[in-house]
């Protein structure tokens, strides 16, 4: 699909207009760090920023979101879904790890047999706009994993930022009708393509962080009873930090919230990291020290998922890297997974 | 205890009261027909030690409007001194509300003897009175998001 | 599009004590819209979650047949929060249910086999599914030679003995019951269940066994089915694990890369020495 | 005088080579700029992993608990006083423990540094004695480490360990003049509705993930309140009533062990600011019951005591 440009002086008209048919998310600075939130007017938009805080994931997997809500006392269970008729919505700024993230998760919640319907009804009335990444972070290490700066997957429409404007690249039909109908597009010169590839070329070169992934999968193809795990989880502190900053984890919990003569069914984020998390009621759990803990992260990152659905689930946006507070770091791991 | 109508609110509170002194006390009230408004639901513990803060906090996000503790005074606990180290955690929980903003009067502490039932009758009655007088429970009233 | 998180509601027909020490009932649940109980078509060896609305959801065995259509059997043992809440409930209360859920005994696979199968305490409830399916007229034929052997600690505590009592009379089935501790009116066998395996010798040829039961009956019983010759590809087991959604979703009943919930709950013995051992 | 990291090594290494301790607990070079991890060392061929600068920041005596073995703990002053509450609560045993005890001048909070540089990303960073180094793609500074230390650092008043059973290097001069509980005052000055609005502003960040918890060597319940199912005390989702409550009490349960050494503050993701909380209930402890936590091995918790004349205005 062919290239386009905005000029970065018209990116606000852009959101605004955006805002009048859409929902908008944005990356904002909220408490000292940035987070996507709806905004109400284009200029609320932070546009010079290395990465939100909290993945993006959380506008389709709410850390809490109600499944229904129920009423007692009626005919049957008195159970009442939610509307599902949310407006269409707008991701704008996402990164395209992120946006990555959303293909590989539209694997467990769009799949064949059950599709979840709370996740797959949002996703679908999403227009994702990503931002490629001028200047990835020491922490990065997309390419590792089959993204890169400017990756398209998962993206409807991809803007690159060259100074003054950024070149647009329609990466859906969705995303190449939205180009068209907004007169904030133009055509992009040449000059303004060659800008882009050296943009593009220095981004990339700005990735040092490297993990061969597909070899990691091969030894840990063998590795489940290896002693590796003795001690790789020693330090760990069996937090969440690390799976629920990351745009890729979507375990989750189902509870019940009751009240006087109603209540609610609620998922909640859950992770691999707590014990209670296999816990049985018996109280026989399969997993009841960190080691399995971490070992059933790792593996089901870059081993079960690969072996399920041909793709590992880590875009590599280095949140776990950069937030653990005891400087586990998921590249190291998958070293010395290397090195065994 | 969420679903009731704001008009014609009523406080209620919850008193957690000791098995040995202020239970009983409660139940002199109830002999010797002092009489006290009904906003109150007791409930009976072995000692006023057996109180942990989830179970004041629990009731106030459940809708309670006011929470009362009480147990032997200092000197009269049966088990010789569950109150004395009750006391001191009360002090610190006590002091830990208020500093986040939880309005003083919505959490109540007090010693009542099996021999004190006028006293329960006339503590029920002042503690109703602070409590409405701050209108419903805000701070910890578990809203639905 | 269909919410698969929405339970279908079940009035509890019947509701009958178990075993004597009262933990054990099982639940004859109806559905109260006839559309949905035509649209719930399932095989012995699935499961479905039940729902008490306030205290959550978990999943359990259907221990009915499909061949007997208007009910739908849970045997529970009380042991958490809902269960407990399962427990609590009366005779027709409205009981919360998903399903069916996860795979089946593998049915095609025994057609024309004999079928050893085994039972220990608690977790013969799909076995019962699967042994009132084999014994539905209309099936018979298609299997072979039926064995049960089924133990629990004490008499007591055996699920199902009225209906054992009707398959011990027929004559197209063996079945031997057993217990570890026998008191004074006990008739059976006496001994682990892995010891009246070995007493009772079934033969592998032809023939598939599945089993189900705690961990350690599990254990000591794979090798001496092993030993009498039962190949791990005809070797069936049931497995549970902590679930959520039950829909391969939540992320937790995995074994190395397969979800209990969707490739299981039951597993051959070949599945399984493929897999990790963390269950 | 030489390096401290040095000294740590010699230190560690005698120890293993005797067999005095089977393992070291301390730090290595992180991944990350201003980043050190903390490191199990079993061999004496390890021993050059162990350093020691100001970005040791992770309380290690949460990894005491539960070892069998005999062990060696490099401990800054706030580390010790952890010891010290985890030996008085009968969690690890003093004759298990050689401690190395390292004097502190205050660890480096690098979301302070982070935030100082705007977004602008750190990709070196070199300590020398008073200052850092900072080197990010198009700019290098040098700043002064006292700025940027973390807030538990800023107050701290035992930066010398309290027991050891050796001391790398020299004591070094307590903070003076320090304003401890500032903060709490500064909060205590407002307004009930602007204290609670800003400690439920606080809390709306959190995100459950009991990082607070798991990094604190004190919380060790064998089931947290929080993850008790019967009874439930607290909701799983992120509904301010639950969070909050999960903070008072968490909190609460710090109430004479806490020693302010920072760990839950340092370990939020989302920059919940933990410590206004365990400060005020450190302070109240102080003044109510005259005991401060990690400082001696012989005093009684203060909630595992009484006293006939304790205060009771509070009650009717």
């Amino acid at each position: 699909m062919k290239e386009k440009k905005i000029a970065k002086s018209e990116l606000t008209s852009f959101l605004d207009s955006l805002i009048s048919e859409y929902k908008v998310f944005a990356p904002v600075k909220r408490d000292g760090f940035v987070a996507f939130q709806e905004i109400h007017s284009g200029s609320e938009a932070l546009l010079d920023y290395a990465n939100s805080k909290k993945p993006p994931k959380e506008i389709f997997l709410p850390q809490s979101e109600v499944l229904f809500t129920y009423r007692l006392g009626g005919e049957g269970l008195g159970i009442e879904e939610p509307s599902f008729e949310d407006e269409p919505m707008v991701i704008f700024g996402i990164r395209p790890c992120d946006a990555r993230s959303l293909v590989i998760l539209d694997n467990i919640f769009n799949s064949q047999e059950y599709k979840d319907v709370y996740y797959t009804n949002k996703r679908e009335k999403t227009l994702v706009i990503a931002i490629g990444c001028n200047q990835p972070s020491s922490t990065c290490f997309c390419a590792s994993l089959g993204g890169g700066p400017f990756s398209p997957e998962g993206s409807d429409l991809i803007l690159i930022d060259i100074d003054e404007e950024y070149v647009v690249q329609p990466v859906t039909d969705k995303g190449e009708r939205l180009v068209k109908k907004h007169s904030q597009f133009r055509e992009v010169k040449p000059r303004g393509l060659s800008s882009m590839r050296k943009v593009t070329q220095k981004a990339e070169a700005l990735i040092k962080s490297k993990v061969e992934t597909g070899e990691v999968k091969k030894k840990l193809d063998r590795m489940f009873d290896d002693p590796f795990w003795d001690w790789l989880h020693e330090k760990c502190l069996g937090c969440a930090v690390c799976t629920y900053l990351c745009p890729t984890c979507h375990c989750f919990d189902i509870a019940d919230e009751a009240t006087d003569r109603g209540g609610r069914r609620v998922r909640i984020w859950d992770t691999c990291a707590f014990p209670l998390f296999t816990l049985e009621a018996s109280g026989v759990n399969p997993r009841p020290t960190n080691k399995e803990r971490m070992r059933q992260r790792v593996m089901h990152k870059f081993k079960h998922f690969v072996d399920n659905y041909n793709v590992a689930a880590c875009v590599g946006c280095g949140r776990c890297i950069k937030e653990c507070p005891v400087n586990l770091d998921i590249r190291a791991v998958l070293n010395s997974i290397l090195n065994r | 205890m969420q679903d009731e109508k704001v008009d014609g609110w009523e406080p209620k509170i919850i008193a957690f009261l000791c098995n040995w002194c202020s239970y009983a006390g409660a139940d002199l009230a109830g002999v010797g027909r002092f009489q006290y408004p009904p906003n109150t639901r007791i409930i009976r513990v072995p000692c006023s030690s057996r109180i942990s803060p989830l179970l004041i906090l629990k009731s106030l996000q459940r809708g309670a409007d006011g929470v009362l503790v009480s147990g032997c005074h200092p000197g009269d606990c049966h088990y010789l001194s569950g109150n004395y180290v009750a006391r001191r955690k009360f002090a610190i929980l006590n002091n830990l509300l208020e500093y986040l903003g939880i309005e003083k009067g919505r959490v109540h502490f007090a010693w009542v003897s099996a021999a004190e039932g006028k006293r329960f009758a006339e503590l029920i009655t002042e503690i109703t009175e602070e409590v409405r007088a701050l209108g419903p429970a805000k701070e910890l009233v578990k809203k639905p998001d | 599009m269909k919410n698969p998180y929405l339970p279908l509601a079940m009035r509890a027909e019947k509701i009958v004590i178990e075993t004597d020490d009262k933990n054990i009932k099982t639940f004859s649940l109806s559905f109260l819209n006839e559309a949905e109980e035509s649209g719930f078509n399932y095989l012995p060896g699935q499961f479905a979650q039940l729902s008490v609305l306030g205290e959550g959801e978990a999943p359990f065995g259907i221990a009915s047949s499909p061949t007997e259509p208007g009910v739908l059997e849970f045997t529970v043992n009380k042991t958490g929060v809902l269960t407990t809440a399962l427990h609590n409930l009366e005779e027709g209360a409205i009981i919360g249910m998903r399903g069916p859920l996860g795979n089946c005994f593998p049915l095609e696979a025994f057609k024309g086999k004999n079928i050893i199968i085994v039972g220990g305490g608690f977790a013969f409830t799909t076995l019962r599914s699967l042994v009132k399916y084999i014994l539905y007229h209309e099936n018979r034929s298609q299997f072979g030679n039926v064995t049960v052997i089924y133990g629990a600690r004490r008499p007591g505590l055996l699920l199902y003995k009225d209906e054992f009592k009707q398959w011990e009379a027929r004559p197209d089935l063996d079945v031997y019951l057993t217990v570890d501790k026998a008191d004074d009116g006990w008739r059976g066998k006496v001994g682990v269940v892995p010891n009246i395996i070995k007493e009772v010798a079934p033969s592998p040829e032809d023939a598939y066994a599945v089993v189900c039961g705690p961990p350690i009956m599990i254990k000591f019983t794979l090798p001496v089915l092993r030993q009498l010759g039962f190949p791990p590809e005809r070797t069936a087991l049931s497995l549970e694990m902590k679930m959520k959604c039950g829909i391969g979703k939540c992320g937790r009943c995995n074994i190395g890369n397969k979800y209990v919930c969707q490739a299981g709950p039951v597993f051959t013995l070949a599945q399984l020495n493929e897999l990790p051992g963390e269950y | 005088m030489p390096d401290t990291s040095v000294m740590i090594r010699d230190t560690a290494k005698k120890l293993l080579d005797e067999k005095r301790v089977d393992l070291i607990i301390g730090f290595e070079r992180g991944t990350l700029p201003l980043r050190s991890t903390p490191c199990f060392i079993r061999t004496s061929e390890e021993i050059e992993r162990l350093i020691w600068n100001a970005t040791c920041e992770n309380n290690l005596a949460r990894y005491l608990r539960g070892r069998k073995e005999k062990v060696g703990i490099v401990a800054k002053g706030c580390d010790t006083r952890s010891i010290i509450s985890l030996i008085k609560e009968k969690q690890v045993a003093r004759e298990q423990l050689f401690i190395i005890g390292v004097p502190c001048h205050g660890m480096i909070d690098r979301r302070k540094i982070e935030a100082r540089f705007d977004g602008k990303e750190i990709l070196e960073a070199d300590e020398i004695t008073e200052g850092l180094i900072l080197k990010g793609n198009d700019f290098t500074e040098i700043v002064d480490k006292a700025a940027f230390l973390h807030n538990s650092c800023n107050t701290c008043s035992y930066r010398n360990p309290i027991i050891y059973d050796i001391l790398i290097g020299d004591e070094v001069e307590e903070n003076r003049g320090i304003d401890e509980y500032g903060e709490v005052k500064e909060f205590e000055a407002q307004s009930a509705d602007r204290r609670w609005q800003s400690f439920t502003n606080e809390i709306s960040k959190c995100i459950r993930c009991y990082a607070c918890r798991n990094a604190c060597p004190l919380c060790y319940c064998q089931e947290c309140f929080v993850d008790s199912s019967q009874p439930q005390w607290i909701g799983k989702t992120t509904n301010l009533s639950d969070t909050s409550i999960f903070h008072i009490v968490r909190a609460f349960h710090t109430a004479g062990r806490c020693v302010d050494c920072g760990a839950c503050d340092q370990a939020c993701p989302m920059g919940i600011d933990i410590r206004k909380l365990t400060k005020k209930i450190e302070r109240d402890v102080k003044e109510l019951f005259h005991y401060q936590a990690g400082v001696n091995l012989e005093d009684v918790p203060p909630l595992a005591a009484f006293s006939l004349d304790d205060p009771q205005q509070f009650i009717r």
